[in-house]
């Protein structure tokens, strides 16, 4: 499965199904799905504007980080780009080890990195709301943890 | 002058009103002024897809692309 | 969902669809899964013996501390009994909320207290094999981080 | 003499040799030893599925259970 960036709908269900299939057998399986929020402050939908090429790189950047520094197997980032609604999926992330402390610190790792270092820029639109997104402080304090 | 391809990301394209335009250009810096004036500290830049952070001499044929902070995840 | 002490197989592909399908729409879900490991030295299935009743009643303590400690919406917890063969599911733990860092919290705090407080005896068989397993030091470790 | 249900759980089944016994017993720690001796470091206990760390009097129709540390997940 690896690194997608995907402009149409991300079936994380599916994503977890198929990482565990292939990946399950390590031992621990962790995984972080990222919703659209459909009951925030009238969002209808986020744009998330990106740069072919340099983006995936970014985050391929980040799922390489994450192996070399946590005993981990394998790892997933499907990331969406383009439109996305209230409700579907914009990110999924997951990571196979034998060890589930790894596990999790690599999925709560690469989300981190993800919300400040992909080659991502959010737009929420909706309702008289129509404002790019810039990482929130706690993103940095969140980040911050890993340095 | 080099021919560069110039692209815009994020909220950089509305501050430029514009995605991408094709420029003359010798150097980075001289460039992003030409978009955003002096204001430029929330500009972020890249040359043929690698971030920089420095001014720069430009080639013909540099993609270089100019966009707000980013916010994934 | 909720909470499930199943002497079935457990799907937990399945359930963490059906847990994205209700509660996805907070924002964040963490999840984690743990499979018997069938590179092991030659474990061929564990079976988790167990207390009907008191069993169920010490997972849901878990799960309802988790809830009360952490901003999460919902848990869910579906964890094994009986014979699980290596390359099965042996538990499955989910958490919502409109914050990643808690839903991770709360999966990793409750991984880390079913490893020690559910009523559930672990033995490990296979070929040359059959031990009860007792948790292990670094499990005590990771458990303290929480107290 | 109350007449309780003993019921034996994870390694404790193994040195017991037993999963369930209808036993006459007066006291916890009493009953306990009738089954390890002293050696009784390892054997938790529980009255009516809930765990206890003392001695206690046992009353008729009462279900204790013996067993090792708990280890799941």
């Amino acid at each position: 499965m690896g690194i997608l960036l995907l402009e149409q709908p991300l079936n994380a269900a599916a994503a977890h199904a198929e990482f565990l299939v292939e990946h399950g057998h390590h031992g621990a399986v962790a995984a972080f799905t990222g919703v659209v929020r459909s009951e925030s402050g009238g969002v209808d939908y986020l744009y998330l504007d990106w740069y072919p090429g340099m983006t995936e790189a970014s985050i391929r950047a980040i799922a390489d980080a994450a192996k070399a520094r946590f005993d981990i197997r394998e790892v997933a980032v499907l990331h969406r780009c383009g439109r996305v609604e209230a409700g579907e999926p914009v990110v999924f992330v997951a990571a196979a080890s034998e060890h589930r402390r790894a596990a999790f610190e690599a999925v709560d790792y690469m989300m981190d990195r993800l919300k400040s270092e992909a080659a991502l820029w959010k737009r929420e639109v909706g309702d008289g709301v129509d404002r790019w997104v810039e990482p929130r402080g706690e993103d940095a304090v969140s980040l911050k943890r890993w340095s | 002058m080099a021919k560069v391809e110039v692209l815009f990301f994020g909220r950089m394209a509305d501050v430029a009103g514009a995605r991408r335009k094709t420029c003359d250009a010798v150097r980075l810096l001289t460039l992003r002024e030409s978009f955003f004036g002096a204001d430029v500290a929330a500009v972020r830049m890249s040359v043929n897809q690698v971030q920089v952070f420095a001014d720069q001499a430009l080639n013909d044929g540099d993609e270089v692309a100019f966009f707000s902070v980013f916010s994934g995840g």
